[in-house]
């Protein structure tokens, strides 16, 4: 038997990652998917909780997150493409106009 | 009937931004046609205001008290005595005035520089009719947007610089007003169980105590103190004066600076009596030096806007000197200089206004002659000079010798300072006369000006009545502003019977010293052989 | 009549009114008639009722007539309450007559005088002004009415003074009289406070009835007050330290300097302290005070008039003189005889500025008395007149100044007073220094050789009559004026005394009586003392005959003997430079100090300063907006542990 | 040790793996495929925790549709590896985020541990009905109390749609407008 805070720590774990992935990578695009597998932890604390209790309502909050991040993506590569078209670069670096 | 006019005289401005806001930008003539028949109706209300004022009641009267915003105790509270109702009718004067003599010199942004007026006019009645501090605030904020965009829109060179000076200097005061505002909103709560904002059951409740007041009428004090401008919080005044428009000057000095007496004159000495007992005598003081400080100063200005502005500083001394001897004589000439600063003061910047439209300059040394080439303009200018200097039978003299009257009662000494004033602005504002109008046309531009066209004399003529008007029989405006003195008075007399009798605590005993002194001389100088 | 009253002030100010706001619009001859006959009526009406008053029983010589409360502020007891009101007693009503009387002269002698003039009209309308505001001044029944006509004589004088606005020395003149007119008036005030403050009242009948209740005798609120009336009146009346004023008035059309600058307006001083005689009299130091100013600015201003070179300036020291002289009168208590002075002193140097006027007239607007002389044959009625005004003004026996200078010296001399004989002795010398310098211009003038260019001596003309009639009607005047004034010792009864003497009586005057012994002197040495002065007056006539006329290189050697002394006395001892170094120049740097230190440098510069801090943190500030994204993130990744950590450990263990 | 704990253990270990992989690599198209493996042993988890069609979602949607639409992008674009980091991050500041990232981590562990979940948490797992996680299930539960929020999850997805649409869509104006504010932009990177 799996103990639950397993599966929260390998969560916690994974979203560690992903804070690390955002914090250095400069690619838009790595740092989106960075985004992505700090929204797959919170799922799966989510997940497990559902368990733990016995409750299906996490589920269902997680397939409209799974939703939301398909929407997400969508628009969010919507937009690096058309800023690769401006600028011909994906590094986040290179983005810096909104400053002082 | 009674009751609507003041919400009427309040809002009818208001009206008139509404019916400019559907008149196309481009017509002028609708615009400035519409402003002067709202301004217009607005002065005739204030008359049938001024008619209808029983001048021998002392309460508050048109009284109205609507409940606004329940939930938190504001109430839409209206009235108005003797004090309100000059000033507002000042105020309705100044402004069809002002309508008249923006005639031509505005030329660009025409509707939104009228649109400023009204909501300004709006403004300036609104603080002085309001009893509802909360009300009180509004219209208090509300004045200086339109204000600001006055002074930063249709200004001189250095309009931005001293619209947001005048902006942060009003809103620092206005801040710590907020603040001490809501403290007495909560100790009234705590004291009652009731919020309220209402003026009128917060001067009637007990008086807070002596520490309260004492930092209550400082950031009160402080608000007013910059906006009457008291030393040294007067610097936003030259340059604000300087750069706005004629229209703006006028109303700045002739209305604006009005509101910081009249805050002190219809809040601070209600409300916190023992502090105003305290304090009396550094605000004297400072005030002594504004007289002395702006008489000096504007005598060796350059531009005209400037020495007038300072020369403002100084007559807004001599008010503060009168409101603060706590006498009838002093306040009652205080508040009667209020309404003379606001007519001579506001005439001299219509005058400089006038001729800088044909001149585009204000530099004094660019002038001399001009009684020889536009000898109505110099007529206008030594009427308006000399009630500035107060000379008897003009305005001014009243007001003037009022105050030192009732100074001489407080303190012989500050009489004798701020009489000394009265020396200086006859220096300073008759050598500025001299260098402007006497003396040879030495510069040739000078030699082709025209003199005054009908319009600016049908808007300096209704000045030049209410200068002798008042000098020679003011007790139409005395009348009416006794009964409000006497009342403000009783207020503050409780707290000095109150501090004479109760030494204990220091900072009474050196509020309470020239007061004894000034006692004592005087019985030293009776007993004396 | 009496009813009537309030139409003497009432008439010039219509005229004014009339003249004034149609000024350019009139036709000559209309705006003469209505300046002159506005004067004229006034005249007429003071005439009668002076008439009236002299039918009445002297204790009973009073009219008052008030018109409408001008100001009421409070109620008992500390009530101001003061009104528009008229009070003819004695004292105005010789002041009212003097003022329509030398004024209308002064009117009419301005039609010839001005005729040419660009400003007609508005010289007429001045000059109707003038006439209202002083005779406000002088029928006011109350200080502060007073104040208001005390104000506009200043102001008229203002106005005429610098009539010629274009020259820059008359406005600055015209300025400058209004500014040392304000200091004085500015004392006017505060001892106005004192008696409003004492008595409750500002009302002459019930300051001089309650002044002996209210006040100590010599206490020091009295002489406070007193002294404070009197700087007023150093102020008005030309007396040190604030006589600078006058010599320089001169910049104004003579017929101005003759009513305004020697006539009425400068004696308005010694009516006001004529006027609050009940008070002074209980203020025995101020009056010491006010004698010794008199005393020393009737010498001060006698040696200046010796060295001076125009006409006019001449005259205008002589007037700072004799009007010294009426203040030591007043300071000896001898308002009578001050107040009798200064009528005589009306008529003569009047007739004295008019006829310098005439001279000047007649030489094209030559001033400078160097560039005249032999005038007596061109002009003779000029010459005639101002010849008795001399004899007048010198004190030959039998003309009116006599009488009235003698009656001073007398006073002062037969005062109680400590340093009486001082007071006498310089009135004494003084009368001779006068006598030398009238008659020094009377010789250079009109006598010697003719020094002015051809150009000026063939426009030389004797003046239109509109001119003499004036001048003609003075010369009687100032003759025989003194008749109705002579001292006891004449045997005859001094009428003008006898009709101000319910003016000067009263409690205080009891009071002070009671308190002050009498200096008693004897007959005797009245004589002796009127005859030392006739005498003394006569060698320096002689004197002046001597070194202008007989042997004019004595005065230019003594001139170079005395160089220093002599060119002190040509710039009036530095006094307007002493003002200018001590007084002015100080005053306007330190106001440029306050401005451009203390405003722009002090208060904006903290300011200004404290704002510029403010931009420079927001502006280091602004650098941590790198935009960068990732510094955002790790920024915010910091703040949620330090958040986190707070939560959950501050909480738990804090 | 039960069969259970060796395949979570197999899974955590390819999950975190892959997760670090992705944000180690340099090239986008690896980073892009060892999400996808991670994502795959996410599932496992997700299956053993009785979420069996989420699993068989998070598989068919996030590795197979919307990694592949990523793989997409990154080919169109043609992007290769990252550029050779011409301006270092300070040592220091990259230092810093390490740390913070690690210490915000071990905050996560900290309140878990200290919740002490698992002996609460275990007791009610072993209740865990049979159907649990069911297609059946969740849907009737999304159907009926989450029907608003599914409803407003599907109008999202057709905004995205259209906004997407919108972005990527080639414009000639907006184009040579957009280029003109990138400008000093470009500019700075000429000079490098």
């Amino acid at each position: 038997m799996v103990p639950t805070s397993a599966y929260l720590i390998l969560a916690i774990i994974l979203f560690g990652i992903g804070t690390v992935g955002v914090l250095i990578t400069r690619n838009m695009i790595v740092l989106f998917m960075s985004i992505e597998i700090m929204l797959n932890a919170a799922n799966m604390v989510l997940i497990a909780f559902s368990k733990a209790l016995n409750l299906v309502d996490g589920h269902v909050i997680v397939f409209l997150v799974l939703t939301i991040a398909a929407a997400e993506a969508a628009v969010g590569l919507a937009m690096i493409v058309m800023v690769y078209r401006n600028r011909e670069t994906v590094n986040v670096d290179r983005f810096s106009l909104m400053k002082w | 009937m009674d009751n609507v006019l003041l919400t009427l005289v309040t809002f009818f401005p208001i009206l008139g931004v509404i019916l400019l806001l559907f008149v196309p930008n481009k017509q002028h003539d609708t615009i400035k046609g519409v402003s002067l028949i709202i301004a217009f109706i607005t002065l005739l209300i204030s008359i049938l205001i001024y008619a209808a004022f029983d001048p021998l009641a002392s309460g508050m009267q048109f009284e109205v008290n609507e409940p606004w915003v329940t939930s938190l105790g504001i109430n839409y509270h209206l009235g108005i005595d003797g004090i309100s109702l000059l000033l507002i009718a000042l105020t309705t004067v100044l402004t069809i005035l002002c309508v008249l003599a923006s005639w031509r010199s505005i030329k660009h942004g025409v509707k939104g520089f009228y649109i400023s007026l009204l909501m300004l006019t709006t403004g300036m009645i609104g603080v002085f009719c309001s009893l509802d501090l909360f009300l009180f605030y509004v219209f208090w904020e509300v004045m200086l947007i339109p204000m600001y965009f006055i002074i930063g829109v249709w200004g001189g060179p250095r309009r931005m610089y001293a619209a947001i000076k005048f902006v942060l200097f009003t809103m620092f005061g206005s801040l710590l007003m907020l603040v001490a505002l809501l403290y007495i909103y909560f100790q009234y709560q705590a004291f009652s169980g009731e919020f309220t904002f209402d003026l009128m059951k917060i001067i009637a409740a007990p008086p807070l105590s002596f520490q309260e007041q004492l930092w209550l009428f400082g950031a009160f004090g402080l608000a007013f103190a910059i906006k009457v401008p008291l030393f040294p919080f007067h610097t936003w005044l030259p340059d604000a004066h300087v750069q706005a428009p004629t229209v703006g000057s006028v109303l700045l000095a002739g209305v604006l600076l009005k509101m910081g007496t009249y805050g002190f004159l219809r809040i601070c000495i209600p409300v916190f009596p023992d502090a105003t007992v305290a304090y009396l005598p550094y605000i004297c003081i400072l005030a002594l030096i504004a007289i002395i400080y702006g008489a000096l100063v504007s005598m060796v200005q350059r531009d005209i806007k400037s020495l007038v502005a300072f020369s403002s500083v100084s007559h807004m001394g001599f008010v503060m000197l009168g409101m603060f001897t706590l006498n009838l004589q002093g306040v009652e000439g205080s508040v009667l200089q209020m309404l003379n600063h606001g007519i001579s003061t506001g005439a001299l910047f219509l005058i400089v206004g006038m001729i800088y439209e044909r001149r585009h300059t204000r530099m004094i040394e660019d002038f001399g002659g001009l009684a020889k080439v536009m000898p109505v303009f110099a007529t206008f200018f030594m009427i308006f000079t000399l009630s500035s200097i107060g000379l008897p039978l003009t305005n001014g003299f009243v007001g003037e010798f009022l105050i030192l009257l009732g100074a001489y009662k407080l303190n012989p000494v500050y009489a004798i300072v701020a009489a000394s004033g009265v020396i200086l602005a006859a220096c300073y504002m008759l050598w500025m006369y001299q260098r402007v109008v006497f003396g040879k046309v030495t510069n040739p531009e000078n030699q082709k000006l025209t003199d005054l066209t009908g319009r600016e004399r049908l808007v300096l003529i209704p000045l030049v009545l209410l200068v002798f008007w008042i000098g020679v029989y003011p007790m139409p405006f005395l009348d009416r502003i006794e009964p409000a003195v006497k009342q403000t008075l009783t207020y503050v007399e409780a707290a000095q019977v109150v501090q004479n009798s109760n030494e204990f605590q220091p900072v009474e005993t050196v509020a309470l010293e020239p007061l004894t002194a000034d006692d004592e001389t005087e019985k030293q100088m009776d007993d004396h052989r | 009549m009496a009813e009537y009253l309030f139409l003497v002030p009432l008439f010039p100010l219509i005229g004014f009114l009339i003249n004034g706001l149609l000024i350019g619009r009139l036709p000559k001859p209309l705006i003469t008639l209505i300046g002159c006959g506005s004067v004229g009526l006034s005249l007429l009406l003071s005439c009668s009722l002076f008439f009236e008053l002299k039918a009445l029983a002297p204790e009973a010589r009073q009219i008052t007539q008030t018109l409408f409360t001008w100001i009421s502020v409070g109620q008992s007891p500390d009530q101001f309450h003061v009104s528009i009101g008229y009070l003819l007693d004695p004292l105005s009503a010789v002041m009212i007559l003097v003022v329509t009387g030398v004024g209308f002269l002064i009117h009419i002698y301005s039609i010839g005088y001005m005729a040419h003039d660009n400003g007609y009209g508005r010289y007429f309308a001045y000059m109707n002004l003038f006439t209202f505001a002083m005779l406000t001044l002088v029928l006011a029944d109350n200080f502060l009415f007073l104040f208001v006509g005390w104000e506009g004589v200043g102001l008229c004088s203002y106005l005429l003074i610098g009539f010629w606005y274009e020259k820059k020395s008359a406005s600055d003149a015209g300025k400058k009289a209004f500014i040392v007119n304000r200091i004085g008036d500015f004392g006017f005030l505060v001892g106005i406070f004192i008696i409003f403050w004492s008595v409750k009242s500002l009302d002459f009948m019930t300051v001089a009835a309650r002044a002996p209740e209210v006040f100590v005798f010599g206490g020091s609120l009295v002489t406070a007050a007193c002294l404070m009336l009197f700087l007023g009146a150093t102020g008005k009346s030309a007396q040190l330290p604030l006589y600078i004023w006058l010599p320089d008035a001169m910049e104004g059309p003579t017929p101005v300097s003759a009513l305004i600058h020697a006539a009425t307006m400068v004696t308005a001083g010694v009516y006001l302290l004529a006027r609050t005689n009940a008070l002074f009299i209980m203020a025995p130091d101020a009056l010491m005070v006010v004698a010794i100013i008199g005393a020393l600015t009737a010498l001060f201003a006698a040696t200046i008039g010796l060295a001076q070179n125009d006409i006019k300036r001449v005259l205008a020291y002589s007037t700072v003189s004799q009007l010294g002289y009426m203040f030591l009168a007043c300071g000896v208590a001898a308002f009578t005889a001050g107040i009798f002075h200064l009528m005589i002193h009306a008529f003569f140097k009047a007739l004295l500025f008019l006829g310098a006027g005439s001279v000047i007239h007649a030489m094209s607007n030559e001033q400078d008395m160097r560039n005249m002389g032999g005038l007596k044959k061109y002009l003779p009625i000029t010459f005639s007149t101002m010849f008795v005004a001399t004899l007048t003004i010198t004190g030959i026996p039998l003309f009116a100044g006599f009488f009235s200078k003698d009656e001073i010296l007398w006073k002062a001399f037969s005062s109680g007073t400590n340093g009486a004989w001082y007071f006498w002795l310089i009135g004494f010398v003084t009368a001779g220094l006068t006598a030398f310098y009238m008659f020094r211009l009377v010789y250079l003038t009109f006598y010697g050789k003719e020094r002015m260019d051809s150009k000026t001596k063939s426009h030389i003309h004797e003046s239109p009559r509109t001119m003499t009639v004036p001048l003609m009607a003075l010369a009687v005047l100032s003759a025989i004026g003194g008749f109705i004034g002579m001292p006891h010792i004449f045997g005859v009864t001094n009428y003008f005394e006898e009709w101000l003497s319910p003016v000067m009586s009263g409690p205080a005057h009891d009071m002070a009586e009671h308190a002050l012994a009498s200096g008693g002197h004897s007959a005797t040495m009245e004589w002796l003392l009127m005859a030392a002065s006739v005498v003394l007056v006569l060698v320096s006539i002689w004197m002046a005959y001597y070194f202008y006329r007989k042997n004019t290189q004595a005065s230019t050697s003594l001139a170079e003997k005395f160089l220093g002394i002599k060119t002190t006395l040509e710039n009036k001892y530095y006094v307007d430079e002493f003002y200018g170094a001590v007084v002015i120049r100080p005053v306007i740097y330190f106001s440029l100090f306050l401005w451009k230190f203390v405003d722009v440098i002090l208060i904006d510069g903290t300011l200004n300063g404290l704002a510029k801090l403010w931009r420079d943190v927001s502006d280091a500030l602004r650098y941590s907006q790198s935009g960068q994204l990732r510094s955002y993130a790790t920024i915010f990744t910091v703040g949620v542990v330090l958040l986190i950590a707070w939560i959950v450990f501050g909480i738990n263990h804090g | 040790m039960n069969f259970e704990l060796i395949i979570f253990g197999i899974s955590a270990v390819i999950a975190v793996f892959g997760a670090t992989m992705m944000i180690a690599q340099r090239n986008p198209v690896a980073s892009v495929l060892y999400m996808i493996l991670s994502l795959i042993a996410q599932a496992v988890c997700y299956v053993q925790l009785g979420a069996l069609f989420l699993g068989v979602i998070l598989i068919v949607v996030y590795a197979g549709a919307i990694m592949v639409l990523f793989l997409f992008v990154i080919m169109l674009l043609n992007l290769r590896g990252e550029e050779a980091s011409e301006q270092d991050t300070p040592a220091v500041s990259q230092f810093t985020k390490y740390v913070f990232s690690v210490l915000l981590t071990l905050e996560l562990v900290f309140i878990v541990k200290a919740a002490s979940l698992d002996s609460v948490a275990t007791q009610v797992a072993d209740q865990v009905a049979d159907g649990f996680g069911s297609v059946r299930q969740v849907a009737q539960v999304m159907f009926t109390n989450y029907l608003y929020p599914f409803e407003l999850t599907g109008i999202l997805l057709l905004v995205a749609l259209v906004g997407a649409v919108v972005l990527a869509k080639r414009e000639r104006d907006s184009y040579s407008s957009a280029t003109d504010d990138a400008d000093d932009d470009r500019s700075e990177r000429v000079v490098e």
